[in-house]
């Protein structure tokens, strides 16, 4: 986050390493990793990790955009279903003849208006980020359903469109939602670490009065992190349209709370001013890595919830280990 | 005299800082005991260790010839020991009645709040130290000086033996801390012993019997008052004789006004302010707490802007609606709270201290940081404002008062202002660290920047400024040139028919002159 | 793993989410019929009606070479290509409950919802023979295969019957929500002829849907009002036998269970199956629901 | 909730209503009942009113314990699947042969072990309470359905069993859930008013570090709220068994939301601090005018989230035209 100094406290490697916000999640991956290596031979595929970066790179991409509110001291429980709302209009406006851009377009558009409302009831009217993202929420979803009616819509475009290629394609072998959740990673990771914007995020979560007494618009960031929330639920949702070949309007339901999870076992804070990409890339390979793992694993099916609880718990209690949380009492 | 309490090799350490070390001393029974120090001496640490806020690492305490040792807070005011903290410890979703009997609320039925038992005793503890403020008032809605007496109100509900206060005053003006004298001369009266820590001198020296300097987390000496003087008080804290800053006359050659405000209003908290700011002039601005200094600085800042008047800068008319705009516009501003206000304590020393400068495009192109730029400019500031922190990685949050009030002031220098309104500038501020953000504010205006700096500090204000306005009630009472410049003229034009109607916590109407001499 | 599956076979039975009853009693057909033949079921699913979760889980099926996947498709079109790609790792693939006929799943074992919903329909008809007002009860709007139930539903009835506004009503799966809503229809309806309940969620909660449909008990015993529900679970039976419902059509969980587990096993030894198993619709009436309460017992 | 003064600002009732905080969600309900009484013939009849006094008793019930986790800063999402939890082991308690009562306090056991579990790591591993209380959300749902498996679970009493009075009566026409509500409302009200807990639970919000150094038990305190929300969704769990007599896993599924809804149109404080049972208990009220009312409209069934949200979204604006937002900036 803060830039190089040559000339002092240049730190050795491994204490920097130790040092930083992620070692705690990456060991708790690697653990995981190793575990499942062992006790589920299948698992360490190539195949099986085409598949697994394929699965969690949709939830990948909403995590980036909610980190970015978090990290503003903010939270969006809508993504889930702007997620499905723009699935679901790119899919009826394709399916009403429009042209594949134009459709998706349009749909990002309309994501990017529910997270402009969430980010005006947020900053001018002051309401706490909790409650205009959990109406919308709930109105993103009854939207879908209003244009769905409860149907599937499907056959929108011809069995070999190119569109499909987004979500079921494959560049080099790799699935290209992967590939695109990288980019994006690499994209917000440079702007939150590198850019003026990005910084000034940060000042806004730390202490959102003195960022605004240093001049910074606050307003004006706190509501583009929500739109940026929202239009990456929409790409997620385009993709999974995409990769889906239909849409249905219950597409990225409960979603928010994986992508909030993710965010947290990323060791992003609820609280604001806190956060890395890294953190919430790995928080979301983590919650895909586990999923995986329990089904190669042949665990209970009905148990699943208490290990993938367990592990969210467990992944945030390490993070404080390293942070040394007992110290400091 | 006998020995109240006795510090007998105390030591505390924290991850990365010695805090105390072996620090022994005894505080005699009815004195009003100073402790001074720098910033980060451990006078602080030391307190919380006497109070059960934190327990040492080694070393004892023996209280009224009793070995002490704490369990907690409760525990220490149950055996004497009452502490006001250096920050405010209240909760302002709450009444003032329930803050004073916060953890001791008389009960009635065993669990339930004895509400109007406890309304009176407050009213009476209120009274008592001459406040009239109302028990069930939201204590959100009281100024920082009425929360203060709140503070020490609550501390007073356990008849304690032994009163810590920590820095009460460095919120204060001294009108309102002369309120705080006649309380603490009451007690003193009463029997009780007080441990009182302030950094500023003539306090010090007016009210208390004895001090305890600290340096380093060590002891340095013990001494009464009456045998010593300011400078060797000074001498002891910073381990080295110190120049005093002196009065510098203003050359008299007219510069071309910079800032231009007529007639500023926002109806409620100032009126009609009008007033010139030269090029590299420093112009005072002093008052009681509550002249509405504040608000005005911030009214001239955009947040919020005020409601009437105009703002020219250079000779031309502008309109400022956000922080954003006089940021551009080359107005910068040091607000008076500078955790609240100034800085963001989880970030890094560094990026706090580039974040506006970076809004203005200083060292980013096409909106990303270029990073050689960047730590060209904190190391500029760094090294120029003698910053002392392990590296500029460290969080904000973690250094002394005193570093993170030049942070603050290095920030808004980043951004090359015409104009730098200071409110506040040493508020906590060691004696060392005072003299070099004088001598800093000085080199600034030399360099041609006008500053206008609101301070609640007489000498200070006298120190600084090349000329003084005055508020009173919102409105500007007067303005004193450099040659007629005293403590007496600031405080006649600032304290003249104080309280006001409208004010909340009107404290009972009182003279300059006259708390000195019930003091 | 591979050892494994060499001694005992393994076969996942896929649902479409997990906790629902219905799936519950195919896997318990499921456990019966693997035990049987000395197989193992995996009965696996996603936690939310989720497509997308369900084709990573099936993914994650193949990656483990289970001996063969019988799965209730979320919804037909997506679950396409990993059918297509399980097959292609030479893993036998059918569907149950709800198929995928455009998929290339081998074949699917039980009743198509569509046509379980016209049976449905039918006998709503039948018992209105003069037509009149309804209202359709369901889980979640957008569920493919209550969906299909109510679509099945209402091609059978004729023109003389008009659905009333606000229908279809959603209770979220849930029972209580779902006694909730049948107050309301019945206070905004009162002279309401039927309703259809996509799934039996309210009579799970017997005692209170009694007491929401008290004011229309007696019609309902005179054949005045009639109530039409999906499944033949104990407590709607019993409901039925009291007169508070006129007809319950179910379909067979656990014969779909064990039909899948049968059609893999022969599918995963070389055989053939047919294309299409029907497992069957119950139509409860009166008539009949002493029959169905001794079996339940 | 500051006392009245008997000797100095003595305030006209006028002003005191005007300045209370739930003035403005009070009239927002009066509006929406008077409307509903207009348009929808149905909605103020005796009936109606007992059927919506039944039904938002459940989600009201909860949402006093998630009042007392926000007031002390805290939030808890695990209500609806303790709810659930609590609700199939009463049942499967019973089942097995269990008396009512060992079952019923068993369940509440269980759901106070949940909530003791989210205390301690709040307070003890100090993690931001998202964290543990979304783990066992998912722990909590998934023993739920490790217990029943799917299966529902009925039969578990005769079907004249006391128990199911619990849920299904009624005193004097009242029915029960809703006795029980107010009476635990009244407690809940009294507790936080008048007793030294709730005002100190209120202190805790306000500035946890003045709390903790004036001496409160502040552990202790967060603690105890979250076992409360735990057990009053126990409570909720067991009442609605008693009403449906019979228990299934997704009970009280998504229930997290309604109750936090609920909470934060009742004025409800995010941050802490602030909130009354009053309050919460007028949200529980108008989330289910609402549903009831779109109903009796004969809403199109699709478009009911949208109005869902947007009530949320304007009950808070209300509250906060009320409080003067604007004018403070
Ligand atoms: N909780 C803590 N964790 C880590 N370091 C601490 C903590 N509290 C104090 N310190 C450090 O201990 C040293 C002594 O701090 P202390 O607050 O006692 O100083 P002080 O004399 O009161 O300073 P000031 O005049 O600024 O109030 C400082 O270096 C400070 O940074
Ligand atoms: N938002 C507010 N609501 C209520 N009172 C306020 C508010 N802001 C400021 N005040 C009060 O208005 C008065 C003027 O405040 P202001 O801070 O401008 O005075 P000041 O002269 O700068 O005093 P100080 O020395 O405390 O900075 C004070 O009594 C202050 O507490
Ligand atoms: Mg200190
Ligand atoms: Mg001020």
């Amino acid at each position: 986050m803060s830039g190089a100094t040559e000339d002092q406290g240049r730190r050795s490697f491994v204490s920097r390493a130790l040092r930083s916000r992620e070692t705690g999640i990456i060991l708790a991956l690697i653990i995981m990793v190793i575990g499942l290596s062992v006790f589920a031979p299948d698992f360490a595929t190539p195949d099986n990790f085409l598949n697994d970066s394929r699965n969690f790179s949709f939830v990948g991409i909403v995590v980036l955009g909610q980190a970015m509110v978090m990290i503003t001291g903010g939270i969006d429980l809508s993504v889930g279903s702007v997620w499905g709302l723009s699935a679901v209009s790119s899919a009826a406006l394709m399916n009403a003849g429009m042209g594949t851009i134009p459709a998706c377009v349009l749909a990002l558009l309309i994501a990017a208006a529910f997270g402009l409302f969430n980010g005006l009831c947020v900053t001018k009217l002051r309401m706490p980020p909790f409650v205009p993202t959990l109406a919308t929420m709930s109105i993103a979803r009854a939207l879908a359903l209003v244009i769905t009616r409860g149907h599937s819509i499907d056959g929108f475009r011809p069995d070999d469109s190119p569109f499909f290629n987004l979500g079921g394609g494959a560049i080099f072998g790799l699935p290209n939602p992967f590939i695109i959740f990288v980019v994006l990673s690499v994209i917000a990771s440079l702007v939150l670490s590198r850019s003026v914007y990005g910084r000034q995020l940060y000042a806004v979560g730390g202490n959102e009065r003195a960022a605004r007494l240093t001049g910074l618009e606050v307003d004006r960031l706190k509501i583009s992190v929500y739109v940026i929330s929202a239009v990456l639920a929409g790409v997620a949702g385009i993709i999974e349209v995409s990769y889906l070949s239909s849409a249905i309007s219950n597409q990225g339901l409960g979603k928010e709370l994986s992508v909030i999870a993710a965010a947290v076992i990323g060791g992003t804070n609820l609280t604001g001013g806190e956060g890395t990409i890294l953190g919430v890339f790995i928080g979301a390979v983590i919650l895909e890595v586990l999923r995986n793992g329990l089904v190669l694993l042949g665990t209970d099916a009905y148990w699943q919830g208490v290990f993938v609880g367990s592990v969210i718990v467990l992944a945030v209690f390490i993070d404080q280990v390293r942070k040394g949380f007992w110290r400091t009492r | 005299m006998t020995v109240l309490l006795s510090v007998q090799s105390i030591s505390k350490g924290f991850p990365g800082v010695q805090a105390l070390r072996d620090v022994t001393f005894e505080v005699e029974t009815g004195t009003v005991h100073a402790i001074m120090g720098e910033n980060g001496a451990g006078k602080s640490t030391l307190m919380q260790v006497i109070a059960g806020a934190l327990k040492p690492d080694s070393g004892r305490l023996i209280f009224d010839g009793e070995p002490l040792t704490l369990s907690g807070t409760r525990d220490a005011a149950a055996k004497g020991i009452s502490i006001v903290f250096q920050e405010l410890m209240l909760a302002g979703n709450l009444s003032v009645a329930e803050n004073v009997f916060l953890g001791v609320e008389p009960r009635a039925a065993g669990v339930l709040v004895a509400r109007a038992e406890m309304r009176t005793r407050t009213k009476a503890a209120l009274a008592r130290m001459g406040i009239a403020i109302d028990p069930d008032q939201r204590l959100g809605e009281l100024t920082i000086a009425q929360q203060q007496l709140i503070e020490i109100c609550k501390s007073l509900v356990h008849d304690p033996r032994l009163l810590i206060l920590d820095e009460p005053t460095s919120s204060l003006s001294e009108a309102d801390a002369l309120v705080l004298f006649r309380v603490v001369h009451d007690l003193k009266a009463n029997g009780v012993t007080i441990l009182y820590i302030s950094h500023r001198m003539r306090e010090v020296f007016e009210n208390c019997d004895t001090v305890t300097v600290l340096r380093d987390g060590r002891h340095v000496r013990t001494v009464r008052l009456a045998e010593t003087d300011q400078d060797e008080v000074v001498r002891l804290m910073v381990g080295r004789d110190l120049a005093g800053v002196q009065r510098v006359r203003p050359t008299g050659a007219e510069r071309p006004i910079v800032l231009s405000v007529r007639d500023l209003g926002d109806d409620k908290r100032y009126n009609g302010i009008s007033f010139d700011l030269r090029e590299g002039e420093i112009v005072g601005l002093a008052g009681l707490i509550g002249a509405g200094r504040s608000e005005l600085a911030l009214g001239i800042f955009g947040a919020p802007p005020p409601r009437h008047g105009s703002i020219t800068l250079d000779g031309k008319a502008i309109t400022i609606g956000k922080p954003g705009d006089a940021m551009r516009m080359g107005i910068g501003m040091v607000p008076e709270d500078r955790k609240q206000q100034g800085l963001v304590l989880g970030l890094g020393v560094g990026t706090n201290l580039t974040l506006s400068a970076m809004g203005l495009g200083h060292i980013s192109s096409l909106g990303f940081v270029r990073p050689g730029d960047e730590s060209r400019m904190i190391r500029g500031y760094v090294d120029r404002f003698r910053i002392k922190t392990p590296s500029v990685e460290q969080l904000v949050g973690l250094l002394s008062g005193g570093n993170q009030q030049k942070v603050v002031l290095a920030k808004w220098l980043a951004t090359k202002p015409r104009v730098l309104i200071v409110d506040e500038p040493t508020r906590g501020v060691d004696v060392g660290t005072k003299a070099e953000i004088y001598t800093l504010m000085r080199e600034l205006a030399h360099d041609g920047l006008a500053l206008l700096v609101i301070s609640s500090d007489l000498p200070e204000v006298l120190t600084i400024s090349d000329r003084i306005l005055v508020m009173r009630g919102g409105v500007l009472a007067g303005e004193i040139p450099f040659d007629e410049a005293s403590e007496e003229r600031i405080m006649a034009l600032a304290a003249l028919e104080h309280a006001e109607p409208g004010d909340p916590g009107a404290k009972p109407p009182m003279t300059y002159g006259e708390a000195e001499a019930r003091s | 793993g591979h050892a494994q599956a060499a001694e005992k076979k393994v076969f996942a039975l896929v649902p479409k989410a997990l906790g629902v009853p219905f799936y519950a009693d195919a896997e318990t057909g499921c456990e019966a019929e693997a035990a049987k033949i000395g197989a193992t079921c995996l009965f696996t699913g996603p936690a939310q009606l989720d497509d997308a979760a369900q084709i990573s889980i099936i993914r994650d099926l193949i990656t483990r070479h289970v001996a063969g996947i019988s799965v209730a498709p979320n919804n037909p079109d997506s679950i396409k290509n990993v059918i297509a790609a399980a097959l292609k790792k030479g893993i036998p693939v059918i569907t149950f409950d709800s198929d995928s006929p455009t998929s290339k799943r081998i074949a699917f074992v039980g009743t198509n919802n569509e046509s379980a919903g016209a049976t449905a329909g039918e006998e709503f008809a039948k018992a209105l023979p003069n037509g009149g007002t309804y209202a359709v009860l369901t889980g979640g709007l957008s569920a493919q295969n209550l969906n299909d139930r109510i679509a099945g539903f209402k091609s059978k009835l004729g023109p003389n019957f008009k659905e009333v506004t606000g229908s279809p009503y959603a209770c979220d799966d849930d029972s209580n929500k779902g006694v909730q809503v049948i107050q309301d229809i019945l206070a905004k309806n009162p002279k309401l002829d039927g309703i259809f309940y996509s799934g039996g969620w309210p009579m799970f909660a017997p005692a209170a849907y009694a007491k929401a449909l008290k004011n229309r008990a007696a019609d309902l015993k005179a054949g005045k009002f009639v109530v039409v529900s999906f499944d033949t679970l104990t407590p709607q039976l019993k409901l039925l036998k009291e007169g508070l419902a006129t007809v319950l059509v179910g379909q067979r969980p656990y014969a779909m269970g064990t039909g899948s587990i049968d059609e893999l096993n022969t599918l995963s030894n070389g055989g053939t199956v047919p294309k299409i198993t029907d497992t069957g619709t119950d139509v409860v009436t009166s008539a009949n629901v002493d029959s169905f309460l001794a079996k339940a017992k």
